[in-house]
């Protein structure tokens, strides 16, 4: 354990990532608090207002003080990544472990489902879900989480077969333990570093595409602020005030890069055998 | 090999089959009556039945689908609803935008991405390498929408080189049409390039480390030759495998930056159609899609039988 | 002709460099073979490797490795590659990894002598069924255009050989030639080197773990320990007489045909010291169980016991006389 | 006449390889064929053959890895392959397996403690928590380890310090049977020679009975008093490790007697040389499987499956023709002494 401390600090990008990601949280976690201006207050008359000391980062079309809609809006990208990655952990790796406990039939059917959905890519999801509920947050989550299953399912599978053919497990299996258990008390274990890696970078990969979903309509509706929909609004006026389109930009940027860092991080650091290639 | 061609194109058609069979049940059964959506609460009841009976919701479940999938097969795609027009027509207008918007994004990212990719891996661990991991990290990053925005801003706002949106047609001409493509191409592209520069560079350093490199450089071969003449085919294989499923995400990345660019393509009429709330398009342009990318996969799954001769005489 | 002094071999670590190699030497007539038998960590594929200039990444041989007059230590890159694969040729441990997957097995037989030869494909084609006939592939002309996978590991170890033999090379370093077959695939293997080395007059390194595969088929040993070489000998002398205790009790730990059943294997006690790590001691003293109070105050010098035949042991002699 | 330990009756274990194609019937690979063994109580057996002769899948079979696919299996007295999964984990504590490598046999995530205990599942968790370590720390002192290693980690050990935590893992329920699969190979020689020391030691002071299975003849000659010779899923020859390497009567078990390099046998030239071997046997074929590569194949062995026969008490051969091979044999041998 502490050389895995060690490592991990000594790792450059699993440090830069680490603030950032940090960053992200602490911001979320303060405007549930506080905001400089309450982020949906309107205020016509200062409408489109380049950054100043009263609005540190501008305002929008309806006057809204910038800075306080992207405290408010990290809320939206963390819940919806939380609760879509959550939905694909549980799920696929509960698949890809069933598979792998099982083999024969069992496994021929969760993975042909994962093949069949790698056909039906998030936006396109998104697309049929909102024509069936309405556009929403849900249907973000819905639509992300759906996509993280095969990932993770597929992910956990590879590992876990790969940990089946260790001889650790066959000595468990000498000891008459049966599949599951031995699943649940050697794979599962020996692969969460894996399934930590990929969480982490789906986590960001949520991000960017709940922002897609926000930019295109189909994901958090107005009033709630989410940086995809100020990006929408940003377009409009882009000529007029650009610094509408440059900050939720970089606020999805750094936050999604500070995740993929820790998962290049944590990958070194966990599977010394990757990190030897760098 | 024919056996593997054959099974291959067994479960692309399986695969068609059920995502058409989810697709139809999602649009069709799931949220009701289909009509009384399209047309809204306070429809007028002659016009609700109308289109009642011209969508077949009176017929049974089985019989409807079945005719949907047999109109897909001899290309009718029924008629929309708000354009008034062969849904096949409407597609196939729009897809003609679409198509080439997507196919030159792809051209520009792997022009980029597989070179960048290389050049870092052949300079393994020095300045030049961490650049372009640097630029790996920002281009997964960073939102293609956004990018979009940014070049916008600078190319067309500041700088007036290209329109800020819309699509002439290509009537207008091959070169204004291109030129309408050319910013919504590179926001797509950088990106997705960026992604390749990533994958390229780690297949090169994973084949690097196999132990027929090894026998290579005893043979006498330099470093580069090495490169060229024993390392690129074997990490050609995991680099079409993501170009394959890059390509399928930058057919559905063309949704999100037509939006930005106004530009009349598929991805527009998904939108169009669904505010429209015309089912009709909304269903046919999703299948279209998925086969595409289902498509895309088949031909990854084929080009690497050509490329690894060991699945040639594995018959699977 | 092939002439290693001093050879060292080092990694650039964070704070020091840590010595994987100690001050290897010995020389090689045309036509001999050596062996070099170590267990593992004991640095001696890290030798091969460096006859090869082939070591990985921050790792850097010093001293000097003279081949035919030739000093390869201090050769460019370039000039190196002209030596590798020409003068030198190398097989590995692992022939199923060892080719190429994605190219028939002609083309990489042939690619040295298209490189070094400067021969026409249609010319190197001609050699390349002449090398495969000769190592023992059966039906060579119509092998030319097969794949590896398609091969046992027995016949890729072939082509791995033939390979390496396509440009009458001076030395052939063979790194565990056959540990990765089975033993009957093996001695075919064997008998095709030793063959080879009569016919050619090339001269054989090899490497192995194996008493036994060094027992039969070298001239000349080295047995590394631990980075350093601690005894060194015409092979028959080493075994019937070894001057190192780590050397004898070695062959003592091998299980014998026909053993009584009352006989217990001999065993060393403990387990190689780690790598770099530095010694003021002789490096086997831990294990040893002839350690006196001088073995724990310097490394021991070479002593010479025969002809030819040193250990780096101050009580060689004593040794020698305990070996039945 | 003692109850044998392990008695094997005409198993067989086929595998279905994937179609090659759509058009051509799946064909079937034998991994075993028709064996028919009996281990003694006390007397360790070896099972020797190449890569791919089926000796793992045997080993396998006998511990209720796999099943197979015709047969029976008996472990002292009991058919494991009839009895209910219950029957069969109660039956588990009596026998235990060691693997091959040291690295991957041991959960790199469970301390040594939890690795050494787990077989006590079998028996039943009726053991309180400090008995239990009481007996992982006799076990480990057993096999040359000290009870505090049982907080240690597996990367905190060498290999053969990592083999010996697993030894300690197959001892601890005091089993009369251990299957060991290759349990030196993958270790130096001079670790090798304290694990197989460690092992006869075991054999004297708790009576236990090892199936040892090599693919080195010398390791088995050591370690065994019996052995049993596979080829291709069939054994070919069978008897004292003392009798079955000093005189060797199956062509394959001569072939590979001979194939072993020895220390100062050098440039002598073997007058048989096996040709390159057949990987595997598919369809149930007519004649000896060796015939392909036999020497001495006359148009009999190629039509005629030789059945395993009696030539002296307990050695018995696969061979129409032994009685000539041995003859050659000894009049090579002299002619060498002679020369």
């Amino acid at each position: 354990m502490s050389t895995f401390l060690k490592n991990a600090s000594m790792h450059r990008s699993l440090m830069i990532g680490g603030v950032l990601t940090l960053l992200l949280l602490s911001v979320a976690v303060l405007s549930l608090f506080w905001t400089p201006w309450s982020p949906t207050a309107i205020d016509i008359a200062n409408k489109l207002k380049g950054p100043s000391a009263k609005h540190w980062l501008g305002t929008d079309h309806l006057g809204r003080d910038v800075l306080s809609m992207l405290m408010s809006g990290s809320q939206i990208s963390i819940i919806v990544g939380f609760l879509a990655v959550s939905v694909g952990l549980l799920v696929g790796v509960a698949l890809g472990a069933l598979a792998s406990t099982y083999r024969g039939w069992v496994e021929e059917l969760i993975m042909r489902m994962s093949d069949f959905s790698i056909a039906f890519p998030i936006i396109i999801t998104a697309v049929l879900l909102t024509a069936i509920l309405g556009p929403g947050t849900v249907n973000s989550i819905l639509a992300i989480g759906l996509f993280n299953i095969p990932i993770f399912a597929r992910i956990t599978r590879g590992a876990a077969n790969a940990a089946w053919a260790r001889e650790y497990v066959m000595a468990a299996q000498t000891c008459g333990k049966g599949r599951l258990r031995i699943t649940i008390e050697h794979v599962l274990p020996n692969i969460s570093g894996a399934l930590i890696v990929q969480a982490t970078i789906l986590f960001a990969v949520a991000i960017l595409a709940e922002a897609a979903l926000s930019f295109l309509g189909l994901g958090t509706q107005p009033p709630e602020p989410s940086w995809g929909k100020m990006l929408n609004n940003a377009q409009t006026f882009v000529g007029l005030a650009p610094h509408l389109a440059i900050f939720p930009g970089l606020a999805i940027a750094l936050s999604v890069m500070g995740l993929n860092l820790i998962g290049d991080g944590l990958r070194d650091v966990l599977d010394p055998k990757l990190a030897r290639a760098r | 090999m024919i056996a593997f061609l054959l099974r291959r194109i067994a479960t692309f058609l399986a695969t068609l089959a059920i995502a058409s069979a989810v697709i139809f049940a999602a649009l069709e059964l799931l949220p009701g009556d289909p009509a009384q959506i399209m047309l809204g609460i306070d429809a007028p009841p002659d016009a609700l039945e109308a289109l009642q009976k011209k969508l077949g919701v009176d017929r049974p479940v089985v019989e409807r689908y079945f005719t949907w999938i047999g109109g897909l097969v001899v290309g009718d795609m029924g008629e929309s609803f708000t354009y008034v027009m062969p849904v096949s027509d409407l597609i196939m207008t729009r897809l003609g935008v679409t198509l080439p918007l997507a196919l030159l994004a792809a051209l520009i990212s792997v022009l980029i991405g597989v070179p960048v990719g290389l050049y870092a891996a052949a300079n393994h661990k020095t300045p030049r390498d961490y650049g372009v991991m640097i630029f790996g990290q920002l281009g997964i990053a960073i939102p293609n929408f956004w990018f979009a925005i940014l070049l916008v801003l600078v190319f067309s706002i500041y700088l007036g080189w290209f329109p800020a949106g819309g699509f002439p047609g290509w009537d207008a001409g091959f070169w204004p049409a291109i030129k309408a493509l050319i910013l919504p191409a590179f926001s797509l592209a950088i990106v997705e390039a960026a992604i390749f520069a990533r994958i390229s560079r780690s297949a090169v350093l994973d084949v690097l480390r196999e132990d027929f490199v090894r026998t290579a450089r005893a043979k006498g071969l330099s470093r580069k030759s090495t490169l060229v003449k024993h390392v690129l085919r074997n990490a050609m294989i995991p680099i079409i495998t993501i170009c394959g499923l890059e390509l399928s995400s930058l057919l559905v990345g063309t949704i999100v930056i037509e939006q930005v660019f106004n530009i009349p393509g598929l991805g527009r009429l998904v939108f169009q159609s669904l505010t429209q709330l015309d089912l009709m398009v909304v269903k046919n342009l999703i299948m279209l899609l998925v086969a595409l990318v289902v498509f895309i996969n088949l031909v990854v799954d084929l080009l690497y039988a050509v490329i690894d001769p060991r699945l040639k005489h594995q018959g699977h | 002709m092939l002439q290693v002094k001093n050879l060292n071999i080092t990694i650039a670590g964070a704070t020091r460099d840590i010595s994987i190699v100690k001050d290897v030497s010995f020389e090689l007539d045309a036509g001999r073979s050596l062996g070099v038998v170590g267990e593992s960590g004991s640095g001696k594929s890290m030798t091969a490797l460096a006859l090869m200039g082939l070591l990985p990444g921050a790792i850097r041989a010093s001293g000097s490795i003279n081949l035919a007059g030739q000093e390869l230590l201090a050769l460019s890159e370039q000039e190196m590659c002209s030596v590798r694969g020409n003068k030198v040729a190398m097989i590995f441990q692992e022939p199923m990894t060892s080719l190429n997957p994605v190219q028939t097995i002609g083309r990489q037989v042939a690619e040295p002598l298209v490189l070094h030869k400067a021969m026409t494909r249609t010319a190197a084609r001609e050699e390349t069924i002449r090398l495969l006939d000769r190592v023992g592939i059966p039906d060579a002309a119509r092998r030319l255009d097969v794949y590896p996978h398609q091969l046992s590991g027995g016949q890729r170890q072939r082509v791995m050989i033939a390979i390496a033999l396509s440009c009458s090379p001076n030395v052939l370093v063979a790194d565990e030639p056959t540990t990765a077959l089975d033993v009957t695939v093996q001695r075919q293997i064997l008998d095709l080197l030793r063959e080879l080395v009569s016919e050619t007059r090339m001269a054989l390194i090899i490497i192995s773990h194996d008493l036994g595969v060094i027992g039969e088929m070298v001239d000349e040993m080295l047995v590394m320990y631990g980075g350093s070489v601690v005894e060194r000998g015409h092979a028959d002398q080493v075994f019937a007489k070894p001057a190192h205790p780590y050397t004898s009790r070695l062959i003592e730990a091998i299980p014998r045909f026909g053993m009584p059943r009352s006989e217990r294997l001999k065993t060393i006690p403990g387990t190689m010291p780690e790598m770099g790590s530095e010694m003021k001691a002789c490096i086997f003293a831990g294990r040893c169980d002839l350690v006196y109070a001088d073995c724990l105050e310097a490394p021991p010098p070479f002593v010479s016991v025969d002809d030819a035949h040193v250990a780096a042991c101050i009580r060689a002699g004593r040794v020698m006389e305990t070996t039945q | 006449m003692t109850q044998p330990i392990i008695e094997i009756r005409n198993l067989e274990r086929r595998f279905q390889l994937p179609r090659e194609s759509l058009f051509r019937p799946a064909s079937t690979v034998y991994a075993l064929n028709g064996i028919n063994l009996t281990v003694e109580p006390q007397r360790s057996f070896g099972i020797v053959g190449e890569s791919g002769c089926g000796k793992s899948t045997l080993a396998r079979i006998i511990m209720g890895l796999d099943k197979p696919s015709a047969g029976s299996v008996k472990v002292k007295g009991k058919d494991i392959i009839a009895i209910s999964p219950a029957e069969l984990r109660e039956m588990r504590s009596d026998f235990q397996m060691v693997f091959q490598d040291p690295f991957g046999s041991l959960n790199p995530r469970h301390h040594v403690e939890r690795i050494v205990a787990e077989p006590l599942f079998a028996v039943g968790s009726s053991a309180s928590k400090q008995e239990r370590k009481e007996k992982v720390a006799e076990t480990l002192t057993s096999v040359g380890l000290r009870p505090a290693d049982m907080e240690k980690y597996p990367h905190e050990f060498s290999g053969g310090q990592r083999q010996r935590v697993a030894i300690a893992r197959a001892l601890i329920t005091r089993p009369s049977l251990i299957v060991a699969d290759e349990p030196v190979s993958a270790l130096d020689v001079s670790v090798q020679a304290q694990v197989l020391n460690l092992l006869r030691d075991l054999e004297d002071q708790f009576g236990i009975t090892f199936v040892f299975i090599s693919h080195n003849l010398a390791v088995v000659d050591y370690a065994c008093q019996d052995a049993a010779v596979i080829y291709l899923g069939r054994i070919v020859e069978q008897g004292p490790t003392s009798q079955l390497f000093s005189d060797p009567l199956h062509p394959y078990t001569q072939s590979l007697v001979d194939a072993v390099p020895h220390v100062g046998v050098k440039n002598r030239h073997i007058a048989r040389q096996a040709p390159t071997a057949l990987k595997t046997q598919t369809a149930a074929q007519t004649g000896c499987t060796f015939a392909g590569r036999c020497g001495f194949a006359k148009e009999r062995c190629r039509v005629e499956q030789p059945s395993l026969r009696v030539v002296e008490s307990g050695h018995s051969v696969a061979c129409h023709f032994f009685e000539e091979t041995r003859s050659d044999r000894q009049a090579a041998a002299k002619t060498a002494i002679a020369v």
